[in-house]
């Protein structure tokens, strides 16, 4: 298998430029310090090929921008794709948020992302470098030695959960195609079923109760394109902009997960951006799991167009009492 | 184990639902050993949706069927009255000293005409 | 701020009974926005109405709340009594204070309190009340009728005869339908032909009606009192207008060799045809799939003999467009194919046919003029059986039959093998049934005829395969009231194969946004209480399109249907619930959420031009409501993920302020 | 100075808890850390930065002002606020020492804000020196001496022993109350210990980042500047860096119908959201990319145009740590600094 | 009921063409239910926004029902149909939140079901007070 690198994704992207089949590339900037690399949007060679980075630190999942940065542009944008966000530019393009003519998609693997947090758990503070793709060199200003970790082992929550490894969208694929995963990705979800309620109610307050509502996993997340969110909206009767007890603490997360549900491609951003390490993913999982037990498997992104499990129906669907109650004999 | 668990433990071996059965017998006119069996697939099919199954465990029928499936093929509502008869007779294998063929009655079986893959998956299938 | 009236009604002693009526009109006095407040004996009595359009003069009352009755009794009379006051008539809401609060409790304070509340959640929702008014739209006086069917004739003629006008398009060269292929009628026996055509000459002839024969709907857009339908009439390379019907052409035709699909392919007819002999229109169509004029420019015979000139071999097809207030479908069945049915033989033998082959087998116009011959060998067979519930009930079998039961088979089976044995009595018939299933008025009657008058021999059990033998055929089957396996030697054998929908229906209900269930059936409005309506307002349904029928029952439907129709039609303008969904197209993402979720296909999508605050344009797709079609149940506000979708008389804001003073 | 054994520090907690409410930076779950209120059993985290700065102690995320609530047609007011008391922050860095400064500033100035002013009157606030600075931190730029956190007492980790020096009256107090647990000493650890963090912050990576280019009167440089558009690109528009920002003081006072009555509060708000300051006529700032600038602008120029020289901006690299698209005040600095629009 | 007894707050939203009706029916019968349930009428049981639910919660309902058309009769053919779904995942959430199960129903009263809707509210009245006061749902702003 031929290992793909950001050199490889350097030249695609120049070359697809200087042929003139697209006029922006859309991918990941190189920051100060090798873990903080920043979306960006490039339009000539050098910035590329100075620029352009592509290692286990570009989580960040592109195709939510395309809903406002392919307006500023004439002509095609090219747009790096790992395989769980091509889901999420699927489900865009059911939704009519973006216009599939627009988009040159270019998928490439991805073999996991590393969460600096963990790592900085696990080295402490002062990271000066981090290198490598499967195990990685992390320098540190405290430490003569650089220490070595696994990336595994500092892995994004959402990745050691991986749900696939297939592109589902893309125009050109760069290395080799994978596969959907049997990631086990509702073993966290079923171990909070398994709980008491006493016990769930107070896992969930002690994660929600660290909530900012700094919205970044609404501005992250790639369902939630609404021209004017709800909470940002007087008129919508839920507006807020702090989480001012436990009731908006819920509420927020609950109307959340409902608007995206059905639509929630799980890809895992809005864990990942949470400053406060919320596993805000665990809320959408519970829905895509019961949506799945309930109404047959549903992949949101799979492929576009289609109906979600939210906007169908079947007469033999099970009353909301018989899902809780299968649960408990379950359990 | 009485009847009625033993039917219901069938109809889990078999993974079919005999309650779907409409009554057509389209598994009995397209049953190839109809002749042979004393208990032909419809029959399988009701009596052991009613709970009467020890006369089927005790009739040679299970053994007559001859796993061709054709009834499963046929079966306009997708009973598969073939994998109920398989069920029985796995219960009857299962059952201590209840295996259909031994080692030792194998010679008396050895005849030209019969291919030895026959007398192989009979061993294996008559078995526990 | 709204100027709100409140008005308790004692209802006699039915509210007052066990509310205090006094206290509920002096604490929803001091609710915000209420500028008065009094109780009346009966609210709904004249004196009660003036009662209330007085105070609306007297204090400038912008709103009404009246605690009374259920409004699904009297909230239209207190709409019509503000309008007479000249309020909006949305301006009222009724707080039921009686069925919800004094006849449900016994205890006057508890009573009291409820009812306070009550009055309370609806002062609070009229707060946020807004006037509306219903849309009003023009209606197209014309219908417009798809197939040219029993159903769709009847459905035309009923039409028709209310002084209405309307066309019927007709996919083949002919009206008629699947009953001008029978021979005769259950439970009566009456010939299908003489039943029929007078009808189809009545709709030619009715000045009302025009028939788009050999035609498609290729489009439908508008809605209710508004469609705008693309007809496609097909290329004839006839002239309708001057051709006489005298068939000489067909006569003279070379081409001699073409499957004659009015007779399902058991004989020929020529390149130029007219599909029977009471055909209308009675014109002549060309098989351009079989005529070499057409095919390679060679042969002309047709065009030469006929002294009408009628023949055009440059015809094309024509678009037609048309406005129709109204539109009923009518598309019919098809007996379902039985390639995949190995074990009957019917792709093996030609012995094996299927019911309807059997009836043109039996028509005195059919292939053999009406003669019982073998298609095989011409012979008459003498021992004949029917197969019934050929893929019909078949539930483990969806890609090769359906799971419904096609309830018109057990009755024609039975007429068939009655009328074998009536003409041939040395005929032996034998039917394989599961049930007989005879609920119809004189049916079952008719199948004991078939039995006792008769000696129709019925076999309880199905046939496990058919295998031709020689000339015979070897039918294996069940007898399961014997507990035994039989073998007949047919010479014949006819499989009541399943019916299912037309296959022109699903692309026809994806154009009107009609929906259909799983079967391609279409679906009613209601299964019980409106059961000619599709969902989609103004598109109604008419026979078997809707679901397996006899004759009787599609016809009965078939004037329901135009009884829909001309209710619908005799209305110069429609108008509409005003409590419908709207959009808020500054919020609306374009998703498509709400569209997937609407039973009525009354959202669509359009793309505008937005000035956005930093002075671009930006186009971006959002939804529209089509206030004639919406019903207003709601269902979109919630699929909305951005809250754009509200609808009105129902706001989002309304009822949560229901549900804030429910929780005060 | 006085000082006692590190490992005892628990003992100096407790002393305090005894007296008022004492609040310190705690772990919150397997990777964060929030101040918190001390408790038996709570341990300082020993990391340095907090998710959300100690500016909610005195500037919280949300707080009721004044109540309303109806009768009828009545309407009843009722100030709710809470007057909680003296109280101690322990463990505060150099940099979220030299915030509160900032925040002095925007509310104590008139109109004073009596909200903040209460909690900051009340507050004996201790601080820690940083002997293991992250690699995001700058707070050198701005000035800011990690050896020398400030407050009303500073206290460093030298050794074994925790060294606490009084800066205040405030601290003298302070030092009062935790006296007979700690021992006078001299200041040759603390001085040790200084010197040690002078030559980590020159090791630091951002250790060369300056303020060349920004400050007061720098507005006509760098507002046009064509480099905005590109900064700005990634922005989401989420509100994470104003809220883990020690500095960022801008709040909405927004109304809460309760359904029996009004609860008006006051929360913060974030200059990255598109509802932020929108008026009447809709919002001034209209793309991401002015609310992005606006922003920096604010903490490089405006603010310590408005207040002699002062950045608004303290250096503690929580925005760093937190953006969920790594965009960050130091990129801007690094893009912008130091150069002319020509 | 006695006087001290602990009385629920019950929010039922009806659709109005067959739960309403049930409960008119429920009326005209003069079944008593107890009086802490307040109905709200919508046009169909799919007009109820989770946020409704929520909402009711926040302001001090200690239970709430909704109350639509039976599988199949829906005046609008399919909306409670979607209602089923959909209030399927908002109570399996809120249980996966650890909120009591209880407090949260889904029924269907056809208009002609009058003695149906008197006793399903009973019965859920009863429940809903077992549980006691909402705690785990409750915003403190809300109360009086």
């Amino acid at each position: 298998m031929q290992k793909i690198t950001e050199k490889h994704l350097a030249e695609k992207a120049k070359d697809l430029l200087s042929q003139g089949k697209v006029s922006a590339v859309l991918g990941w900037r190189r920051g100060e310090f090798d873990y903080d690399v920043t979306p960006a949007l490039f339009t000539d060679a050098d910035e590329i090929e100075n620029g352009l980075v592509y290692n286990c630190f570009c989580g960040a999942n592109l195709s939510k921008y395309l809903v406002s940065k392919i307006r500023a542009v004439e002509g095609r944008m090219l747009v790096f794709l790992k395989p769980c966000d091509t889901y999420s530019i699927n489900q865009l393009f059911t939704e009519h948020r973006v216009d599939r003519e627009k988009v040159y998609i270019v998928g490439i693997p991805c073999n996991g992302m590393a969460d600096i947090t963990k790592i900085r758990n696990a080295v402490g503070e002062g990271i000066t470098g981090v290198s490598g793709d499967e195990c990685l060199r992390v320098e540190t200003l405290y430490s003569d030695e650089p220490a070595e970790l696994c990336l595994a082992d500092v892995m994004s929550e959402r990745c050691v959960n991986c749900k696939s490894k297939k592109h589902v969208a893309y125009d050109e694929l760069l290395g080799d195609e994978g596969e959907v995963l049997d990631s086990h990705r509702f073993d966290e979800v079923e171990r909070i079923e398994r709980m008491s309620p006493d016990e769930r109610f107070a896992f969930w307050q002690r994660e929600l109760s660290r909530c900012i509502r700094c919205n970044a996993c609404r501005d992250a997340c790639p369902a939630c394109t609404c021209e004017v969110c709800v909470f940002n909206n007087p008129a919508s009767g839920v507006e807020s902009k702090a989480p001012v007890n436990e009731f908006e603490e819920k509420m927020f997360h609950i109307i959340r997960a409902f608007h995206v549900a059905g639509r929630c491609t799980d890809c895992g951003e809005c864990s990942r951006v949470c400053p406060q390490n919320i596993p805000l993913h665990l809320l959408n999982r519970k829905l895509i799991k019961d949506m799945n037990e309930c109404y047959g498997e549903y992949q949101a992104g799979e492929a576009v167009g289609g109906v979600s499990p939210l906007t169908d129906y079947t007469a033999e669907d099970g009353e909301p009492g018989d899902l809780i109650r299968r649960r408990d004999t379950d359990a | 184990m009485n009847s009625n668990k033993l039917c219901l433990e069938i109809i889990r071996m078999s993974g079919t639902d005999p309650k779907k059965c409409m009554a057509c017998g389209k598994c009995s006119a397209t049953c190839p050993a109809y002749k042979e069996m004393e208990y032909h697939p419809h029959q399988f099919v009701s009596m052991i949706k009613n709970g009467e199954i020890a006369p089927l465990m005790e009739s040679e029928s299970i053994y007559r069927c001859l796993t061709c499936f054709a009834c499963v093929e046929r079966c306009p509502r997708g009973v598969e009255p073939a994998k109920l008869i398989e069920a029985t007779r796995l219960a009857v294998v299962r059952q201590q000293g209840k295996n259909r063929v031994t080692p030792d009655s194998i010679p008396a079986l050895l005849d030209e005409d019969i291919p030895q893959q026959a007398l192989v998956s009979a061993f294996r299938k008559y078995t526990k | 701020m709204q100027r709100i009236g409140v008005f308790v009604c004692w209802c006699g002693s039915n509210i007052a009974g066990t509310v205090d009526v006094k206290q509920v009109a002096k604490a929803l006095e001091s609710e915000p926005g209420v500028v008065f407040s009094t109780d009346y004996q009966y609210m709904c009595s004249k004196s009660g109405q003036d009662m209330i359009k007085d105070a609306v003069r007297d204090h400038r009352l912008t709103g009404i709340v009246v605690c009374s009755c259920s409004p699904r009794m009297h909230e239209a009379t207190f709409r019509k009594t503000a309008s007479a006051a000249g309020l909006n008539p949305y301006m009222v809401e009724i707080a039921n204070v009686r069925e919800q609060c004094s006849w449900v409790h016994k205890d006057i304070i508890i009573g009291t309190q409820k009812a306070i509340i009550l009055g309370r959640a609806a002062v609070a929702k009229v707060n946020l009340n807004a006037p509306l008014t219903p849309g009003e739209s023009p209606v197209t006086k014309r219908a417009l009728v798809i197939g040219g069917g029993i159903a769709g004739i009847q459905t035309a003629l009923d039409i028709a005869d209310a002084g209405f006008e309307v066309d019927i398009v007709e996919k083949k060269p002919t009206i008629g339908g699947k009953m001008a292929q029978l021979d005769k009628t259950f439970p009566t026996l009456d010939c299908a032909a003489c039943i029929l055509t007078p009808k189809m000459v009545d709709a030619a002839q009715h000045e009302k009606i025009r028939i788009f024969s050999y035609s498609e709907v290729s489009s439908v857009g508008g809605f209710v009192g508004n469609f705008t339908v693309s007809i496609r009439k097909k290329a004839r390379y006839v002239n309708e207008d001057i051709c006489t019907g005298c068939g000489a052409c067909v006569d003279k035709c070379p081409m001699k060799k073409v499957p004659n699909e009015f007779n399902l392919g058991m004989d020929n007819r020529r390149a130029i045809y007219i599909p029977f002999a009471q055909a209308v229109p009675k014109v002549a169509t060309i098989d351009p799939n079989a005529c070499n004029m057409l095919k390679n420019g060679k042969c002309g015979v047709c065009a030469k003999v006929c002294t009408a000139g009628a023949i055009d071999y440059t015809q094309k097809d024509e678009y037609i467009e048309e406005k129709y207030g109204a539109i009923v479908v009518a598309t019919g069945f098809d007996p379902i194919s039985l390639d995949k049915f190995d074990e009957y033989a019917y792709n093996n033998s030609k012995d094996v046919i299927t019911s309807l082959e059997f009836e043109r087998l039996t028509n005195a116009a059919g292939p053999t003029q009406g003669k019982l011959l073998r298609p095989s060998d011409g012979k008459h067979p003498e021992k004949i059986v029917f197969v019934q519930c050929v893929g019909s009930r078949c539930s483990s079998c969806s890609e090769k039959g359906k799971e419904y039961c096609s309830k018109i088979c057990c009755m024609y089976t039975a007429k068939h093998a009655m009328l074998t044995r009536d003409k041939y009595p040395d005929t032996e018939v034998y039917v394989f049934y599961i049930d007989v299933r005879t609920p119809g008025k004189s049916f079952d009657e008719f199948y004991r005829r078939a039995v006792e008058d008769y000696g129709v021999k019925y076999i309880k059990g199905s046939v496990g395969k058919i295998v031709p033998e020689g000339e015979k055929l070897v039918v294996q089957g069940s007898d399961l009231l014997n507990n035994r396996q039989v073998v007949i030697d047919a010479d014949l054998v006819v499989l009541a194969a399943a019916i299912e929908p037309d296959k022109s229906a699903r692309p026809l209900a994806t154009m009107l946004t009609a929906s259909m269930d799983t079967n391609d059936f279409f679906t009613e409005a209601h299964p019980k209480l409106r059961p000619v309506e599709s969902p989609t307002a103004g598109v109604f349904l008419s026979g078997a399109c809707q679901g397996p029928k006899d004759i009787p029952e599609t016809v009965s439907q078939a004037s329901a249907a135009a009884a829909k129709v001309i209710g619908l039609l005799s209305k110069d303008k429609l108008v509409g619930n005003p409590c419908v969904a709207s959009s808020d197209e500054l919020m609306c993402n374009g998703c498509s959420s709400c569209e997937r979720v609407c039973p009525y296909g009354a959202i669509t999508y359009e793309d505008k031009e937005f000035r956005m605050p930093d002075r671009t344009v930006r186009v971006r797709r959002v939804a529209k409501v089509n206030p004639a079609v919406c019903q207003g149940c709601g269902c979109c506000t919630v699929a909305c993920p951005s809250g754009a979708m509200d609808l009105r008389g129902f706001k989002n804001d309304q009822i949560m302020a229901e549900v804030d003073a429910i929780c005060k | 100075m006085r000082k006692c054994l590190y490992k005892d520090i628990h003992k100096i907690f407790a002393r305090v808890a005894e007296k008022m409410p004492l609040y310190i930076p705690a772990k919150t779950g397997d990777e964060k850390a929030e101040y918190k209120k001390w408790s038996e059993g709570d341990e300082l985290f020993e990391g340095l930065n907090t998710v959300k700065s100690p500016k909610d102690l005195f500037f919280p995320q949300s707080e009721d002002l004044v109540r309303f609530k109806t009768e009828g047609k009545n309407i009843e007011i009722t100030d709710v606020r809470e007057d909680k008391g003296p109280f101690a922050v322990f463990g505060v860095r150099a940099c979220d020492a030299k915030s509160f400064e900032v925040l002095d500033r925007v509310f104590l100035t008139e109109p004073r804000d009596s909200y903040y002013a209460s909690r900051r009157e009340n507050a004996t606030v201790v601080t820690l020196a940083c002997s293991r600075p992250s690699e995001t931190c700058f707070c050198k730029t701005f000035g800011i001496d990690a050896g020398e956190p400030g407050g009303d007492v500073s206290a460093w980790i030298a050794g074994d022993d925790i060294v606490f020096s009084a800066n205040t009256e405030k601290g003298s107090a302070f030092l009062d109350i935790i006296g007979e647990l700690t021992e006078e000493c001299s200041c040759d650890a603390v001085d040790r210990e200084k010197e040690k963090i002078a030559v980590i912050m020159e090791r630091l990576p951002l250790s060369d980042l300056t303020t060349d280019g920004f400050g007061g009167g720098k507005t006509e440089d760098l507002f046009n500047r064509a480099e905005w558009a590109e900064l700005s690109e990634a922005c989401l528009g989420c509100g994470t860096c104003t809220f883990v920002c020690p500095t960022c003081q801008c709040y909405d006072i927004k109304d809460f119908k309760s359904g029996n009555g009004v609860v008006r509060y006051r929360c913060w708000d974030s200059c990255m959201y598109s509802e932020f300051t929108k008026m009447a006529h809709g919002n001034n700032r209209l793309t991401q990319k002015e609310r992005f600038r606006q922003r920096f602008m604010h903490k490089l120029v405006y603010y310590p145009e408005n207040n002699d020289g002062l950045y608004s901006c303290v250096g503690c690299g929580r925005c760093l740590k937190s953006c969920p698209v790594s965009m960050n005040i130091v990129k801007v600095m690094k893009k912008l600094g130091g150069k002319k629009n020509d | 009921m006695q006087v001290n007894e602990y009385k629920p707050l019950i929010v039922a939203f009806c659709c109005n063409w067959c739960s309403y009706a049930g409960a008119d029916l429920a009326g005209n019968n003069r079944a008593d239910y107890p009086a802490e349930v307040k109905i709200i009428r919508v046009p169909c049981s799919c007009r109820v926004n989770p946020t409704f639910v929520l909402k009711a919660f926040q302001r001090g309902a200690d239970g709430v029902i909704i109350c639509g058309c039976h599988p199949g009769d829906c005046h609008y053919t399919s909306g409670n149909y979607y209602t089923r779904r959909r209030m399927a995942m908002l109570f399996s959430m809120l249980d996966y939140l650890g909120i009591e199960r209880e407090r949260t129903r889904l029924e269907w009263v056809s208009a002609a079901e009058g003695a149906k809707f008197a006793a399903t509210m009973r019965d859920f009245v009863q429940k809903v007070a077992a549980l006691g006061e909402n705690k785990r749902l409750e915003d403190l702003r809300c109360k009086k």
